[in-house]
């Protein structure tokens, strides 16, 4: 019952957006181009799908007496029991019921996971149901492969929702403004320049832009509901489309352009590993689907992906006592027809590693990280809404909802990969300058951090994350377009300065999302309860990850650098955080042409800014104990809140919920010392104004410009793709032309001669024969014309002499 | 006895039986009488007509008109002047086609005496008692207008070329409304046998078809119109229009010649209304019930042999005289007709034709036919005009037929016949 | 039936007679047809044909078929005889006339033809008239109205229908469908003939 | 008196017709021939009817061929109209512009 109200709910909020998109499309181009009516009629689609998703989350919780809140104290009690071991009190009954299930059967073992998974970690929320599935509408079989439309709705998704179309409606209303030079029949682009200098005029695209807003509200929001990873994929492309469209918004620049085919070709590198990743998983598994499909009378008729990777009581995948590989799917669930029992485990680390991929290329991790920077050619809303709150986020969500697929080795790279890119971005930030530029690398970062924090097995700790930093990146973002609104498009922080005066909410709400992103807070106060005012978001969600990093060292030494990095990188935020916000509000203006000319943007700007920066500060109060953690933790995979013992010698030992809870303390003062030492940094070389910043970057040239060539990636790739790229192409080039040209060409050749023969024999022989027949027809005609003589009374006379001589023969022939 | 005889024939008939030669001068004897007989009364009524016409004209151009010749009312007039143009020298001018030129007036006379042929003077005194006589009498009327145009075109001279052209167009364009209101009391009747359609109006003067029902009261007057015009009486005598073309067709015709195109014309005329009054005015029934029922019982009686053969015959005679009287007034309203109305111009005539009359008549045709359903319908009561074709055509060949050499197979589809027809009536009263 | 005596004297002795004038009136008609020239005669001569024809038809028992022919035929010959006087009024008895040698060549051609005819005629051996004494129609010989009526409308007293059948379908829609041919046909002709002429002289 | 004396008649009549057809060159001459033709074949109908099995059928296609002579009398005559307002004659041998 709930299952149907929650999917109505959110197929209401998640189509909206497209009938929006279909209407403002096609409307605008036949409407007036001054109108804002496409951009209400988005706002509008949006608005309601975040009252549908909002009151959906209500009616979820209601559903289960907000069970997943109430599971605080049951940590907190689990807490004092201390200690990385697994302590009994958070082993699940149901993993319990079975003693020494590990030893057992793995089948039994396996269906008891499944019903743990359907139950969904947590005996006080045993009896009530909180994930949802089904299918939507199926698109198509080929064989045993069928490929549909499903929803998937646990606590993730309503949470993702109700996200994502918050932060979109905001940015909406912010666009409406930052927008308005569009509403006109001919707007000057100053930055496109036509062949002969003049500038370029078109038309404004003032519905376009809006229409392309919502398309992407509506791939977005069908990627979280998506309920198989083949749903999953096609929402995908669509998001890469639409962020391809945005990015490009301004056809005209060749930059924007550039950038947006840049940042569409990075994402099918990543892709291409994710199409891999998928092919493993049909493979194997049989089934793109996450949940089980259950009939009407509950059996389950196919077991979901999540299911079939039973992990033990331990949490670890069950190896196959005869052939060493992975047991895949439960005795008790029906298996599709062309599933197989074990999958090696070479290959399940392959499936993760390509989907892993696809996340790569969509949020912007190293390797793949240089098309985000160039994005920001986009409109600010944009880059606010696609390239910081949502879309790169989508890479995270996936990575946490695929979470049950990774095995250790996948979940190490994760993390490296995140915290080398949480680093290099985090680097290359400090010497950026153009504002936006500077927001895009600490965007980068902060996915690094998500992804290490998922990495570090801190499933809730990356998405607590994912979810505090798209309020407060959106939030910067929108202050900074704001900026860029006020100084009349100009992005380059050292002609800003002291702009706090002429735009103080901007100035203060920046302030904010800057304290949230460098995770500041006052010590000692950050307790639970009214210290939480001193505790921003971001403050919460860092900690987490940090501390979950922390606790992972501490479980394997091996790998510090995953919480070294981190902490440097967490005191580097918060300097080039800081450092954006002194350079751009505070001091004394550097150019009096801007600061002269620039002023605070309209209500309609302002407005979401206040909001957002309410939130972004305090979406996350509780912290770990809070409401919001508890709610996207809620329906984690069972075995993440308590942790997995090493497999095998040498393998990696993943932290329980409690060896976090024991290091938080610890982890938090070295990141807040990280962060405090940082801001202090900053305000030292850029508030204070008594060092010579110029000088230092003098010092410093060296190590300046490699950061300020962002670590030379764009060559390092120019060098190792586009080269040789280019001399495969040149020698294909040279091979087409010689050989296969030759080929053609000689066989265009052959016919041309053949046909000519034809030709000839045609002319000659055909034609004569047929010339010859028509002569014959022609003379004979000739001089049986004659007997024409178009007289009707000889031609009577002809009727009659021929009926006398017919009987004349009759007569003759037959005479009685 | 053999005074009974229902007709000439039979009276032949009867007579053999007495004195027995061969068949076939039975036969002949029959012809010759009867063709004696309607030469007469082809003979004499044009004597009478044009006396009438002399006088009734006279009195309208409020003169005496002939007075002297056989003292009272010098009614002799006409057979004076018959002698006068027997007299007169047969001419032919020298640029005429001799052969048509002479033989054009006796197609005239033939062709308007032929109809006489087949009308009932009273019941059962008609020399050809032919199932189609209406279809017989209409198609030879036709066939006067044929000598007229031979007439006109072998004179040689362009009046008369005018006269016969003219008189073709009027004639061929006239046919059509003439036959059409025609067939409107035909299709109350049910039957083409003009003996038949009169002995159905007996009883009354409702019982007359002009009175049948609207239609056949507006076709009537249409069909006299049309009669008129089709003997090429004034106002629509423009084949002669003394006027404008000398004499029309016959300018270049005189004597005996010249007098057979009128006999022919008075013939025509009689003819017309005697059709008219047959067709519409109740034939030779009085319209006074009582005396018609008396009148029939006596005929019957006479024919059956058990009333007295006189009374009969004089019955007969009675309704001959009756009928012919009702002709005569039609005669006289087209002479008074002609002495009171213009000449139309020939472009009106066809135009009165072809644009009025032929419409007319076609809705009055199809009035009539839907008239009956009409009452059936409306009224909840079938008409009471007789049966449909088909019953009475099987109960006429149920009596025509012996019932000794009748198939059986024939009676029986006789009797299907019947069943079909009452079962269509049903249908249609219900 | 007293008329029926008159008309069906074919069956009497007079009625040889009668057939012997009429068709020899018939015969020599149309040879005159053929043989004048100027087109109200040929009409003329047309006339008198279809007449004794009609005659012959009365003869036949077929009055009705007989009244049709004098109607219809001699009204469409009246048509056709106005328009032969109008089209060749251009002088007084135009002659179109036809040259000696084609005279000669169709007299020749027309008596091979009539010998065929009349061979084929002769060479038949036609069966016993028996349908003439099937009772309806020889009763009611010379009306034979009301029995083309019954055939009309599907009953056909003159045949033995013993073999069950007794309605046959009857001609009703081959003579609706033909009385609509004939009002096609008018309407056509009179759109054809409708009055577009040239300047006449040149 | 028999069958065959109709036929014979029919024949003359068809025959003459036929030769009416073959050597009038005035149209409407052509058309009484036709007339003609048709006339003698109702002869046959005619006397089929009388003196044969076929009983009133006979009769029956002796009207419908009445018909449709009347239909092809005016069809003919319209034609011969024209004829004469493209030709001012309706001598037949005049309409050779189809000779070979």
């Amino acid at each position: 019952m709930v299952g149907e109200t929650l999917r109505n709910l959110l197929l209401i909020a998640w189509l909206l957006p497209l009938c929006g998109f279909a209407v403002e499309i096609f409307g605008g181009f036949w409407g007036s181009r001054r109108s804002r009516v496409a951009a209400w009629l988005a706002v509008g689609c949006i608005a309601t799908g975040f009252v549908c998703s909002a009151s959906a989350l209500t009616i979820w919780g209601k559903s289960n007496g907000w069970a997943v809140l109430h599971r605080a104290d049951h940590h907190e009690s689990s807490a004092d029991g201390g200690g990385p071991a697994v302590a009994d009190g958070t082993v699940p009954p149901a993993a319990e019921a079975v003693p020494g299930a590990e030893a057992s059967a793995p089948t039994a073992v396996a269906g008891q996971h499944a019903a743990d998974e359907h139950s969904h970690s947590g005996a006080d929320s045993a009896k009530a149901q909180t994930v949802f599935s089904g299918t939507l509408y199926r698109l198509a079989t080929f064989g045993g492969l069928e490929l549909s439309l499903d929803y998937y709705i646990d606590s993730l998704t309503l949470v993702m929702f109700t996200m994502v179309t918050f932060i979109a409606t905001c940015i909406h209303l912010f666009a409406m403004g930052y927008m308005s030079e569009e509403l006109t029949e001919e707007y000057v682009d100053h930055h496109a320049h036509l062949r002969n200098g003049h500038h370029v005029h078109r038309p404004g695209r003032f519905y376009r832009f809006f229409a392309f807003l919502s398309l992407f509200c509506f791939s977005m929001l069908g990627l979280v509901l998506a309920g198989n990873i083949f749903q999953v994929f096609i929402f995908w492309e669509l998001v890469g489309i639409c962020s391809f469209l945005l990015i490009g918004f301004y056809t005209e620049r060749k930059s924007a352009s550039t950038a947006a085919n840049k940042a569409f070709i990075m994402n099918r590198v990543g892709d291409f590993g994710f199409l891999i990743g998928l092919m493993v998983v049909w493979t194997y598994f049989g089934t793109f689907k996450f949940a089980d499909t259950v009939d009407a009378e509950g059996h389950v008729v196919q077991a979901g992906l999540f299911q079939m990777l039973p992990r033990g009581a331990d949490g670890n995948v069950i190896m196959n006592a005869e052939n060493g590989e992975v047991q895949i799917g439960s005795a008790t669930a029906a298996n599709p027809a062309n599933r197989h029992a074990t999958i090696p485990y070479a290959l399940l680390v392959l499936a993760g590693l390509g989907v892993f991929a696809g996340c790569i290329g969509k949020s912007a991790q190293f390797p793949l990280q240089t098309w985000l920077p160039d994005a920001m050619e986009g409109p600010t809303p944009v880059s606010a809404l696609v390239h910081s709150a949502t879309m790169v986020a989508a890479g995270v969500y996936l990575t946490g909802r695929f979470y049950p697929m990774f095995v250790q080795e996948v979940l190490l790279t994760i993390a490296y990969i995140g915290c080398i890119t949480a680093f290099v971005a985090a680097t290359i930030a400090i010497v950026a300058t153009d504002i936006k530029k500077v927001l895009a690398y600490s965007t980068i970062s902060q996915l690094g951090y998500m992804m290490l924090g998922l990495g570090v097995f801190g499933w809730g700790a990356g998405l607590f994350h994912l979810v505090t930093h798209a309020f407060f990146k959106s939030l910067m973002f929108l202050c900074s377009g704001s900026v860029i609104y006020g100084c009349h498009h100009e992005q380059e922080m050292p002609k800003m300065g002291g702009l706090w005066r002429k735009m103080p909410i901007t100035a203060f709400t920046m302030l904010v999302g800057v304290m949230a992103i460098a995770g500041l807070a006052i010590p000692g106060l950050v307790g639970p309860g009214f210290g939480q005012l001193f505790a921003f978001s971001g403050f919460h969600s860092k900690d987490a990850v940090v501390a979950t990093a922390l606790a992972f060292v501490q479980a394997n030494p091996a790998h510090f650098l995953l919480f070294i990095l981190p902490l440097i990188t967490a005191g580097v935020t918060a300097f080039y955080m800081f450092r954006l916000w002194f350079y751009t509000f505070a001091g004394k203006p550097r150019d009096h042409h801007v600061y002269d000319h620039c002023h605070e943007s309209p209500l309609i700007m302002t407005g979401p800014l206040v909001v957002l920066s309410l939130l972004a500060a305090y979406c996350a109060w509780g912290g770990e104990q809070g409401n919001l953690y508890l709610l996207i933790t809620g329906d984690q995979p069972s075995y993440v809140s308590h942790g997995i013992p090493a497999l095998a010698a040498g393998g990696l030992t993943m932290p329980g919920h409690d060896a976090v809870v024991a290091v938080h303390h610890q982890a938090g003062t070295y990141a807040l010392i990280a962060a405090f030492s940082g801001t202090f940094l900053a305000w030292l070389l850029y508030g204070s104004g008594k060092v010579d910043v110029a000088e230092i970057r003098r010092q410093l040239s060296g190590v300046h410009g490699f950061l300020a060539n962002k670590w030379h990636f764009d060559e390092l790739y120019d060098a190792l793709f586009m080269r040789p790229t280019h001399v495969v192409g040149r020698f294909c080039a040279g091979i087409d032309r010689m050989i296969f040209d030759g080929i053609l060409h000689g066989a265009a050749g052959a016919t041309v001669l053949v046909s000519k023969w034809d030709r000839a024999f045609d002319e000659k022989v055909v034609d004569g024969l047929v010339n010859l027949l028509g002569n014959a027809t022609w003379s004979a005609g000739n001089w049986l014309k004659v007997l024409q003589t178009g007289r009707l009374r000889q031609y009577v006379m002809f009727i009659v002499a021929g009926v006398v001589a017919l009987f004349g023969v009759l007569l003759a022939t037959f005479p009685r | 006895m053999i005074l009974a005889a229902q007709s000439i024939a039979d009276f032949l008939a009867g007579i053999t039986e007495v004195i027995a030669p061969g068949k076939g001068l039975q036969y002949v004897l029959a012809a010759v009488i009867h063709a004696v007989l309607l030469v007469h009364a082809f003979a004499l009524s044009p004597a009478i007509f044009i006396w009438l016409e002399r006088k009734v004209a006279g009195r309208i151009q409020d003169r005496l008109g002939p007075t002297r010749v056989g003292g009272l009312f010098g009614w002799l007039q006409s057979l004076a002047d018959g002698i006068k143009l027997v007299q007169k020298e047969d001419l032919c001018p020298p640029a005429a086609d001799s052969l048509l030129f002479r033989s054009a007036p006796y197609f005239v006379c033939v062709a308007s005496f032929a109809a006489f042929m087949v009308l009932p003077f009273s019941a059962g005194w008609v020399a050809v008692a032919a199932d189609c006589g209406l279809f017989i009498i209409l198609a030879i009327l036709s066939l006067e207008v044929f000598g007229i145009i031979m007439a006109g075109y072998s004179s040689g001279s362009k009046w008369s070329l005018f006269g016969g052209m003219r008189e073709a167009a009027q004639m061929v364009s006239y046919e059509i409304p003439l036959a059409i209101c025609a067939l409107v009391p035909v299709i109350a009747a049910g039957s083409l046998n003009l003996g038949e359609i009169g002995g159905m109006q007996r009883g009354g003067v409702h019982n007359w078809f002009i009175f049948h029902d609207p239609f056949a009261f507006i076709a009537f007057f249409v069909y006299f119109v049309v009669a008129t015009a089709s003997c090429k009486r004034a106002p629509f005598d423009l084949a002669e229009a003394e006027s404008e073309l000398v004499g029309g067709f016959h300018t270049e015709y005189s004597g005996i010649r010249w007098s057979f195109f009128f006999m022919g014309e008075y013939a025509s005329m009689f003819a017309v209304c005697g059709i008219a009054s047959i067709l519409f005015l109740g034939g030779w029934n009085t319209g006074i019930p009582p005396l018609d029922d008396a009148l029939y019982a006596a005929r019957n009686a006479g024919a059956s042999g058990q009333g007295s053969a006189i009374v009969g015959y004089l019955a007969n005679v009675l309704g001959m005289l009756v009928f012919v009287s009702k002709a005569a007034l039609g005669v006289f309203v087209q002479i008074w007709l002609r002495w009171t109305l213009p000449r139309l111009r020939i472009d009106q005539v066809m135009t009165t034709c072809l644009k009025y009359l032929v419409p007319i008549s076609c809705f009055l045709f199809l009035g009539a036919t839907v008239w009956p359903l009409l009452l059936a319908t409306a009224l909840q009561r079938s008409t009471w005009t007789p049966e449909a074709l088909g019953v009475r055509a099987a109960a006429e060949l149920r009596e025509s037929v012996p019932a000794a050499d009748v198939p059986a197979t024939a009676s029986g589809a006789v009797t299907a016949v019947e069943a079909r027809q009452e079962s269509a009536t049903e249908g249609a009263v219900r | 039936m007293t008329g029926a005596l008159m008309l069906s004297a074919a069956a009497a002795p007079g009625g040889s007679v009668l057939f012997a004038i009429f068709a020899l009136a018939a015969c020599l008609c149309a040879v005159a047809v053929v043989a004048s020239q100027t087109v109200v005669r040929m009409a003329f001569w047309l006339v008198l044909s279809l007449g004794s024809t009609a005659a012959l038809f009365f003869l036949a028992d077929a009055d009705f078929v007989g009244a049709a022919q004098l109607l219809i035929y001699v009204g469409g010959t009246l048509v056709l005889l106005v328009f032969g006087v109008m089209l060749t009024a251009s002088g007084p008895y135009l002659k179109i006339a036809t040259s000696p040698g084609e005279t000669i060549l169709g007299a020749v051609v027309a008596l091979l033809f009539l010998c065929v005819v009349v061979a084929s005629v002769s060479g038949v051996t036609w069966p016993e008239p028996v349908a003439a004494d099937a009772g309806a129609l020889q009763t009611a010989s010379g009306n034979t109205l009301r029995p083309l009526g019954l055939a009309f409308l599907g009953t056909r007293p003159d045949q033995d229908l013993a073999d069950g059948d007794q309605l046959s379908p009857g001609y009703l829609l081959p003579f609706e469908i033909i009385s609509i041919h004939l009002l096609v046909v008018l309407i056509g002709a009179a759109y054809l003939a409708r009055a577009k002429r040239r300047a006449v002289g040149t | 008196m028999s069958l065959s004396a109709y036929l014979l008649v029919g024949a003359v009549l068809f025959v003459c017709g036929i030769v009416c057809m073959a050597t009038k060159r005035n149209g409407i001459g052509v058309l009484m021939g036709v007339e003609l033709v048709l006339n003698g074949a109702n002869v046959n109908f005619v006397a089929f009817s009388k003196y044969t099995q076929l009983g009133l059928d006979g009769q029956i296609f002796s009207l419908f061929v009445i018909v449709l002579a009347a239909a092809e009398a005016a069809v003919a005559l319209a034609i011969a109209l024209n004829f004469y307002n493209n030709h001012l004659t309706i001598d037949v041998d005049r309409a050779n512009k189809l000779k070979g």
